[in-house]
């Protein structure tokens, strides 16, 4: 691993993000990345965090069009609740702060806590869930569906309607709807080496793969024999359509989970379009990188969100954060 | 009578024996976790270690909602707001007294315990630090040394269930077979009370 | 691996890229990734390319602002001659083609006998090279120094130029002043997977890493017990700064392989701008991410470039590439 | 005399060699280069094969220089130009005769080897290809036997050369104690020539 000691990956982190990105605002010692112009007047602030090691997710997707601002945790743990009543402060406008939780357990109750903490200092904060991953059951035999690539969605969605300067519920009601019309699934071909642990969290041969899993190195549901590309493509994306049966064109995330090259991804990513075609749904838009990842997991997932008019048109917006741009 | 420095020293015991067993909490969570409850266990103790000797708070309820907070500000994750929960609500239902029954705080802990199941959802046998705690607070009516094995037992009875709360729960039949690091670490916690209460209360006490 | 076969792995990327980009030109069977709105008039054309395992150099600089097309080769191999005389016909308007071209003894020899081709049908073309790379001695005994991390900052600001409608020999002079500004020095922490191979180019264990590497795989110069973030730092920029020694402010690409993490590579651009601190070099801006990659590698590079006036002005330029994006 | 068949078979019997010693020539290139030569060499013969089946050149000139040409715009990477420069220049040097004797053939190989060296400026010991060529062709005035013999020694004797052209060079004296790939391959295409030759030109022929 590149790093100095484990205890100070996230704040070494945080120094390199000062130094390489004058437009945020850096608090290494609180972990708040905020957008330099926050709080933007009159525009509802978006706050998202997470455990680190899924970069670019969140530090980078701040900016104009998507988040206000992002608290970084350890890797892989949920941020504390501390940080995220400091970035809500920071980026209220007094239009109040959309909070965007992906729904782990670490994530549900640190935020949890901060709402009410938040609340407690005056400020106005609604809350919701990111929940797409098809790989687990959403039961009471389990913590309910992991937040995995929809959060991108919902975060360059909900930001381009922020930026307009919709209200806080209009804001809050169009992230739902993005979550609700987002499902991932995610297959891991080796697995994760935490800062923390040092060497791989399980132990994956290279003739083999994980169907199914999450985003935090966690072992998935299934284990089975090398495939091909096209054949982790069918699936993917059969999973997710026995979920989400869209009857309209949907937004594709082909994303990679942190260690397959771009090559590799590209050419999935002309799998997953041969599949959607078979099973004719129409894609809008794709998206093809490394964008919600597992540290050096190598990997990928397909994320699909049915879209209507207005969440295209919020999709295509302008946005300008480290991670995601075009537009303008 | 368990006076404040009682709950210090229950304190600085357990974080002892964190830093002992860290790795061995994050290979277990690297089983059926995210690898990370050593390390985050290991910050929130270091943390609380730091505010007991900064503050020096006067009472075993002040000494136990110091030691939550900092567990909230400081660990993240699942484990932070529900270790943070157990101690801070055993804490307040200490009161202000300078010293307390083991009676009343085996009612505060178990005030505390009821917090973390109402937090967290979890119920008894869905693997989760609950499955050491619960049964270490009836034990505690008889003596440290019993709860402290019933929370041990509890640990190790993790290991053939399915996990149906945190993390673990995603790997459904895969979950079976494994010790639940959060059920591990409470049998440290509560195995520090024995520590705690020293040559004297040690045994049985 | 995530493919098919290895003989269809660049075939599936394009397909891929043509799925995902429809403001690019993806000739698949042909192998040329085109700017859609090429040729575009009075401007001068910038073809580059080598071998793929680079992503996304070069076919994710395709577009405004920087390359007008890109021509991949198999993996770690330079394309042929057919494809660089292909992608200089579909972007001249007339006003000359410029290749950037990167020094390995395939992609000179390739695009030397293009330059050939070219000029036969009518074509002008001129030829930079980009060799950075100083962990490799620029004598006779070497095929020179490779081309790495400076091939980005050319295309970029050549492209910026071009855009500007820039003569062909200014274009080319641009190119020319940036590569002799610019040096690089890489470290591999893990080894690389090729297609074609199918298990590790080379065996580097856990705790061991290796100076010196380039962007193919190959060993580096020196192979040495693993060391910290700022220790790698250290030696990478002295390295560079040996052999550059800049009066004036840099440009800074904290460039990953590959399989490194974006958060231990923020952390290791941390390390990097406490070098040059401590070295007294201004940074007018730093790039953080994986763009000259090498397939699954697990390492990083530091690139810097001392820029004029100009050549500040042209990096600042607005570019829309799917991998480099600002401005406008 | 060598007629068109024979030099059809030589590219027959290189391409079936290359197939055979691929995955070979990859790991000879993966200790000192970049992993991809086999793959190279098969890709160009691949379609030198189809490329001879479609078009049937009628000399052996023609034969050489369309193989040349399918190698330079398929293959990539130093060896498809370098190989490609080999089979044209000695195409060329063998005009438009239906027929030629066994020393205009030395003759013109000697004229694509050249070609190759100056392409490349790589000279005698530098660890490239030219190790394996140079010693064939002055070899290939006696037999096709004794050219086969000296290419392979040429490529043997390139382990404990340093290499300075090519990727091969960026390693430095690391370089040392590995085969050069492209010579090994080299050895194949010559030694392909006996195989041509069939039993009637076998053994020293
Ligand atoms: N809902 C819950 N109720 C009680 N305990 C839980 C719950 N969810 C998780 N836990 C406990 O938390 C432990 C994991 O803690 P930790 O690894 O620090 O956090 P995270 O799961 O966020 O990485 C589990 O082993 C389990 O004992
Ligand atoms: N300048 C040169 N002159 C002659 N042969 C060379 C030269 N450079 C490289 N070679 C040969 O090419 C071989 C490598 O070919 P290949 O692996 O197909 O191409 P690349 O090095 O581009 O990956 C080397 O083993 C060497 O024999
Ligand atoms: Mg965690
Ligand atoms: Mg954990
Ligand atoms: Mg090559
Ligand atoms: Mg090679």
């Amino acid at each position: 691993m590149l790093i100095n000691v484990p205890e100070t990956v996230v704040a070494d982190a945080l120094r390199g993000m000062a130094a390489a990105h004058p437009e945020l605002t850096v608090d290494v010692e609180n972990r708040v990345v905020v957008r330099r112009d926050a709080p933007v007047a009159g525009k509802v602030g978006l706050v998202s965090g997470g455990g680190s090691g899924h970069e670019p997710l969140h530090a980078g997707f701040v900016g104009p069009g998507m988040l206000s601002a992002a608290c970084p945790g350890e890797a892989f743990t949920s941020p504390v609740p501390d940080q995220m009543v400091r970035a809500a402060a920071a980026v209220d406008s007094g239009a109040g702060v959309l909070f965007i939780v992906k729904n782990y357990t670490g994530d549900v109750l640190n935020f949890d806590m901060a709402v009410e903490l938040a609340e407690d200092e005056g400020l106005q904060v609604a809350r919701v869930l990111v929940d797409d991953d098809v790989a687990v059951s959403d039961s009471t035999f389990t913590a309910g569906r992991r937040g995995t690539g929809a959060t991108l969605f919902v975060e360059k969605i909900a930001g381009a309607l922020a930026d307009e300067g919709a209200p806080l519920e209009r804001v809050e009601a169009v992230a739902r709807r993005v979550n609700e019309s987002s499902r991932s699934f995610g297959v891991a071909l080796g697995a994760v080496t935490t800062p923390a642990k040092g060497s791989p969290t399980f132990d994956l041969p290279p003739g083999e793969l994980e169907l199914g899993i999450g985003i935090h190195g966690e072992p998935g549901r299934e284990r089975r024999p090398m495939m091909t590309s096209g054949e982790i493509a069918d699936i993917a994306v059969h999973a997710v359509l026995e979920d989400l049966r869209p009857d309209g064109p949907v937004l594709v995330l082909v994303n990679g989970m942190g260690a397959t090259p771009l090559l590799e991804l590209y050419g999935f990513g002309a799998e997953v379009h041969r599949v959607l075609s078979e099973r004719g749904v129409a894609v809008a838009r794709t998206l093809v990188g490394n964008y919600v990842t597992s540290l050096d997991m190598a990997g990928c997932s397909v994320t699909l969100c049915q879209v209507d008019e207005e969440m295209l048109r919020l999709w295509d917006a302008p946005v300008q954060t480290s991670a995601l741009r075009w537009g303008r | 009578m368990l006076d404040t420095d009682f709950f210090r020293r229950w304190m600085a015991a357990t974080a002892a024996a964190v830093d002992r067993e860290a790795s061995r909490l994050t290979e277990l969570d690297a089983a059926i976790g995210d690898a990370d409850h050593g390390s985050n266990m290991q910050r929130g103790f270091t943390a609380v270690t730091a505010a007991l000797e900064r503050e020096s708070p006067a009472t075993p309820g002040a000494v136990l909602t110091l030691a939550g907070r900092q567990l909230i500000s400081t660990v993240g994750g699942a484990s932070g707001p529900l270790y943070g929960t157990l101690l801070r609500r055993t804490g307040k239902a200490l009161g202000d007294e300078p010293e307390v029954t083991d009676g009343r705080f085996a009612d505060a802990l178990e005030a505390g315990v009821e917090a973390v199941a109402q937090l967290g959802g979890a119920k008894a046998g869905d693997k989760t630090m609950l499955d050491a705690l619960l049964p270490a607070v009836g034990a505690l009516r008889s003596s440290a040394g019993a709860a402290r094995d019933a929370a041990l037992a509890g640990a190790l009875a993790t290991v053939p269930l399915q996990a149906r709360k945190g993390r673990a729960s995603y790997l459904g039949e895969r979950s079976i077979g494994h010790q639940d690091p959060g059920a591990t670490s409470a049998a440290l916690l509560v195995a520090a009370l024995v520590e705690a209460a020293g040559t004297s209360g040690g045994g049985d006490a």
